[in-house]
């Protein structure tokens, strides 16, 4: 194993299924020779050609309009969306076409294609590029969601998606294109809804999705120091959602906090804690806990930004009160 | 009228346009006589369009349709049980009665489908297109769509990347003069064919009451799309003569009796065709007859059978949320 | 009081708001003569004019950015979009630029726009024209969320977004256009973030959003016949979340259902759930309940339509269950 | 050029052209020592477009912006002291420093805000343009965007609508060659004027370079779309000198050194004023020299005070999310 950025591993992953199947192509605002703004695609027009690694205008309903049909009559199209942010351009698109072609068709259609874009904040980037949407794609029946949290599962589940005969949207980290993790040689795939027990533990569950998995790996860290052993669990894709290992986790450890970059109110939170609040109600000892972006539009000032976004510090905070049985809300 | 070369190619497109008038007009009776759930929305008047088009295509070629779907539906290919199954929700319909009217598809002889999105299905045709183009199967794609649609922004991106790739795509602009209970100069400023000509796109007008102009201007467009000379840009002038939907019936208020008569009368695709082809000698309007009885008689037998039909089966309620993915 | 149409109330609550505000003005597609295809506004171009009651090419995009433009200048405009289905059309301009205009500006600008829209299935519409979408808006800071679920209820939160001085989305029920409730002649508002008990009980908590008020209140009439006394509540809002309200109820009762129309999944009921659980945990008897619409596109047969929605015996199965110490999901 | 009627007319024009200029020079200083949080987008090159643009509008006048828009808040009468806050982050910035470089508005003086969408402006300023025709204000609203924009679909829906409804708004795209690292021809096909043509709207191409004949051409537009003959596209041809961002650094893979110094040495906005405005003899170099080194200490004094000045408190973290609304 070599350790790659993320940003490699995304770039390997696509390359390999691109060799593997003519029918793929890249397509996406400054993909080919810029490589995207995040130099994620670099090289790849100089493999695959302008073909297939296809430069539009910036017309977000336009090409993902695009990539739908495309999809429907032979071909696996990977669109690039280069903010996350941009989602709501093509909302009509992804939601009403892509994601209810199948359905609507009795099963006659499909629609293979990823959607490949990011999440995340505490990048100076203002309120229109530092989103975290994920949760607002969950919530629509026939889209698949995967929330990579490092090189190594960005790669093995873009190669998933790619290969995944539905619309798939992968929300990619920003924040990590440059960090680096152990990813093999060998060709890997991960399979969606297959939660990742990143750590084991027997007091308290620590559930984070995309960025939040290594905020809550390092208050794990903390907590052992003080003797609470925290299980982390990375759930990789939000649908379909692993509830099972999740809920062995909880059943174990009676207590459970749930970590996510997007806004806390009707975001991916409440659906992972609503899940384990009732299926394993009469497990708990305390109420499952939500940690999610605040309910604000992200700010841009760095004074303000980074204490929109939970952290390892208070992650850690708030497993201790529920360890040592305090109330976190006034209840 | 221009001409085809053999009296099968006339007598093809003739029956085409009696079989949407008679599968209409049976949607209809079904809507009036409260045996369809929901609406849905004829297209009567307009029949020269869709099988005009239609006929110039390939069973591989791709179309798009919309809210106003029957005709390209049946233009393109489709039969009627399964199509009167759809409208009742049944099992036996393209859709395993989970789409309805608005959402026909028979990707068999290439319809992708109707859309309740007005002007959604642009990109999909246009995305067709582009399969073509890097696969390269040779076929085209026709994008159905209403003159009210030209008001979506999604048009002109899409528009703009068929230009630049040369996509083989060819957006057919049925205007019917109104969208919904509007008239289409009140929400259409300056010239649709100068907006498909401003992105280096030759555009044509013609009349879509006139199934032949239409087919043979759509074959000569087809065969230049074909050879990387697309995309094209059709504006059809037609009319709707039922209202925007089945329940849509005291209409004076937007649109005049008079009006409605002078096209029923005097612009009939399907009388005036008739006519045509009589006055050459092509065919009897005893042969005529003939074959509008028959397509009538067919079309209710396939709503008799429907009617029958089962629904689908309660378990079918959450299959088809997502495709099946090969065993890894 | 009279008695008077859903149609009819919001059609009273817009003119009413409409003579008292010269700045006011409605904007959307077959609003003027056509009065909208479900006639709601029938009559209001004759006494307003072209001039204030506006209709649009078809352009959701485009006239929603319009009336973002036209709030940010002095203009109090009422959006109307046809279905709620077509929000998907309009997120960039409503969740990317009204939502944020006033906390990217520091509280400088504001856009007070009301989004007027609907929701609802089993009206025979199939996949694109039955949504009910409004968890995805309730998603992002900035907007607020309204669901009447009465003609009274129609009228009264339609003033109150009127005037209300931020972007306000109203999703109508479709099906209850024709349904008759008492109105009062005289003007009244209702405010924003006050939930409506609108039945007493002491066993169980019925929490109904919109359409599903009503499926509350006939479950509860049933459970009553057998001697399980249900609390009715309906939010009104769903954000601002009268949370005050709910907490207290459920604390009494100890049990709760959480009923709405939207899909299931990263939905509405989830994030109800989600605080009950988590503010008024030590008070449960049993988990809380989510009662939402199935996660499958809505399909267009009968057959299959009407069980993807919660029905009145759905409702008070659960609650029967949950009364008995039954539990619901194998925990 | 084209003639301003007196002296300190041509002076205000270059001195905001020198002063957007100045602005630019600093923020990309701040970004270059790491002092800036973010990243920004340089306008230098572009300064006649803003400045004869926003020289021919009044206060009340409206314009929007975009996420390349130092210049536009320049130009239509923001100070330093309030930008630099803002790009810092800091409290006493335009929007307390919560909107930053590609949000920054100035209500006060008609700035109804830079986007960070590409293109998510257009119906904003479509939008103020209704405001002002319902309330007769006489106002008009002045959209900026670039080149890349035009293949943003919300732009023909807002056309449509100002032409149907004459709105007094002027689109002005700057087509400054590129939209991120791609040339404009590369992504739009067609003619960017005949587009607006297509929907009736008068449409004028005019050198971006030449301040005059900018604010020549907008002040006759103004005054027509006053009167209710709006609306109107603009093309200007204009040049960014920095890269697409400030990061931007290796940029030769989209384009080359010597198109950048053909712009910047022969086609330079404001040199090229400075030498009219002395050859007409209205003012000498040294005077212009002056209003140079003055301009250029007033930015250097506004950049060293927000760099001290306040960051928010954290406590309005959670205000301005909702705009209060009035006691009942
Ligand atoms: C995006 C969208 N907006 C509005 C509607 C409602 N609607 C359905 S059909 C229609 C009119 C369409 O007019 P046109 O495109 O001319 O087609 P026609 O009905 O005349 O065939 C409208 C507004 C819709 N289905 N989708
Ligand atoms: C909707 C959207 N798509 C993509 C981007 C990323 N982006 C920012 S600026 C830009 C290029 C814009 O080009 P142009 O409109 O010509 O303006 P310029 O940068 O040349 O001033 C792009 C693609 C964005 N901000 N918004
Ligand atoms: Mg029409
Ligand atoms: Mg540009």
């Amino acid at each position: 194993m070599r350790e790659i950025t993320l940003s490699k591993a995304v770039n390997e992953a696509i390359a390999e299924e691109m060799r593997r199947d003519p029918t793929t192509f890249l397509i996406g605002e400054d993909v080919a020779e810029a490589g995207t703004p995040f130099k994620v695609l670099s090289g790849l027009v100089e493999e695959f050609g302008t073909e297939r690694v296809i430069d539009t205008p910036i017309a977000e309903p336009g090409f993902m309009g695009i990539a739908v049909g495309a999809a429907l009559t032979g071909s696996r199209p990977i669109v690039d969306l280069m903010f996350g942010d941009f989602i709501f351009l093509i909302m009509d698109q992804l939601c009403n076409q892509a994601a209810k072609a199948c359905y609507m068709s009795g099963g006659k259609l499909n629609v293979p294609l990823v959607l490949r874009t990011n999440l995340g904040a505490t990048r100076r980037s203002a309120a229109q590029h530092s989103q975290s949407l994920h949760a607002l794609v969950a919530h629509i029946p026939g889209l698949k969601v995967a929330l990579p949290s490092s090189a190594y599962e960005a790669k093995g589940l873009m190669k998933t998606a790619i290969r995944d005969n539905n619309p798939v949207v992968i929300f990619e980290d920003k924040l990590m294109y440059q960090e680096k993790a152990l990813v093999p040689e060998e060709e890997f795939l991960i399979p969606f809804g297959e939660a990742n027990v990143k750590r084991e533990g027997t007091d308290i569950t620590l559930i984070g999705t995309s960025s939040m998995v290594q905020v809550a790996e390092a208050a794990a860290e903390q907590l052992a120091s003080e003797g609470i052993s925290a299980e982390v669990i990375d759930p990789r894709t939000i649908v379909p959602l692993d509830e099972a290992t999740l809920l062995e986790s909880v059943r174990k450890t009676s207590r459970a906090i749930v970590i996510d970059e997007g806004h806390q109110s009707f975001g991916t939170t409440a659906e992972i804690a609503s899940r384990l609040n009732e299926k394993a109600f009469y497990h708990l000892d305390a109420p499952v806990l939500r940690m999610g972006a605040m309910d604000v539009p992200v700010p841009f000032s760095p004074a303000l930004e980074d204490i929109t976004v939970p952290t390892a510090e208070g992650v850690a905070d708030n497993a201790r009160k529920l360890c040592a049985g305090e109330m976190i809300h006034a209840a | 009228m221009a001409k085809k070369t053999n009296t099968e190619d006339y007598l093809r497109m003739y029956r085409q346009m009696v079989r949407i008038r008679a599968f209409e007009d049976n949607a209809n009776q079904l809507y009036l006589s409260a045996k369809m759930p929901g609406l849905t929305h004829m297209y009567s008047g307009q029949e020269a369009v869709a099988v005009g088009i239609c006929d110039a295509l390939e069973a591989t070629d791709k179309i798009t349709s919309t809210h106003r779907g029957h005709g390209h539906c049946v233009a393109k290919g489709a039969e009627f049980k399964q199509m009167f199954c759809e409208l009742l929700g049944k099992e036996e319909g393209y859709c395993r009665g989970k789409g309805g009217s608005m959402h026909i598809a028979d990707q068999e002889n290439g319809n992708l489908g109707a859309n309740a999105i007005v002007g959604g299905s642009m990109g999909i045709a246009t995305g067709a297109a582009l399969s073509a183009k890097l696969a390269k199967t040779g076929d085209v794609a026709v994008c159905f769509f209403g003159d009210g649609a030209t008001a979506q922004g999604l048009w002109y991106e899409v528009m703009n990347m068929a230009a630049l790739w040369h996509l083989p795509v060819i957006y057919a602009c049925e205007n019917n003069g109104y969208s919904e209970y509007t008239r289409t100069d009140e929400i259409a400023a300056g010239s649709l064919t100068a907006r498909a000509e401003a992105f280096g796109i030759e555009a044509h007008k013609v009349d879509g009451q006139d199934v032949l102009a239409v087919n043979e201007l759509t074959e000569r467009l087809i065969a230049r799309a074909r050879k990387g000379e697309g995309p094209f840009f059709l504006e059809l002038a037609t009319y709707r003569y039922h209202g925007h939907h089945v329940g849509d019936i005291n209409r004076e208020y937007y649109r005049s009796k008079d009006e409605e008569s002078e096209w029923k009368e005097n612009r009939d695709p399907i009388l005036n065709f008739g006519v045509w082809l009589t006055g050459e000698g092509i065919v009897s309007e005893e042969e005529l007859a003939e074959i509008r009885a028959g397509i009538r008689a067919d079309a209710e037998a396939a709503v008799a059978y429907a009617l029958e039909a089962a629904y689908p089966d309660v378990s079918e309620v959450d299959m088809h949320v997502y495709a099946p993915n090969d065993a890894a």
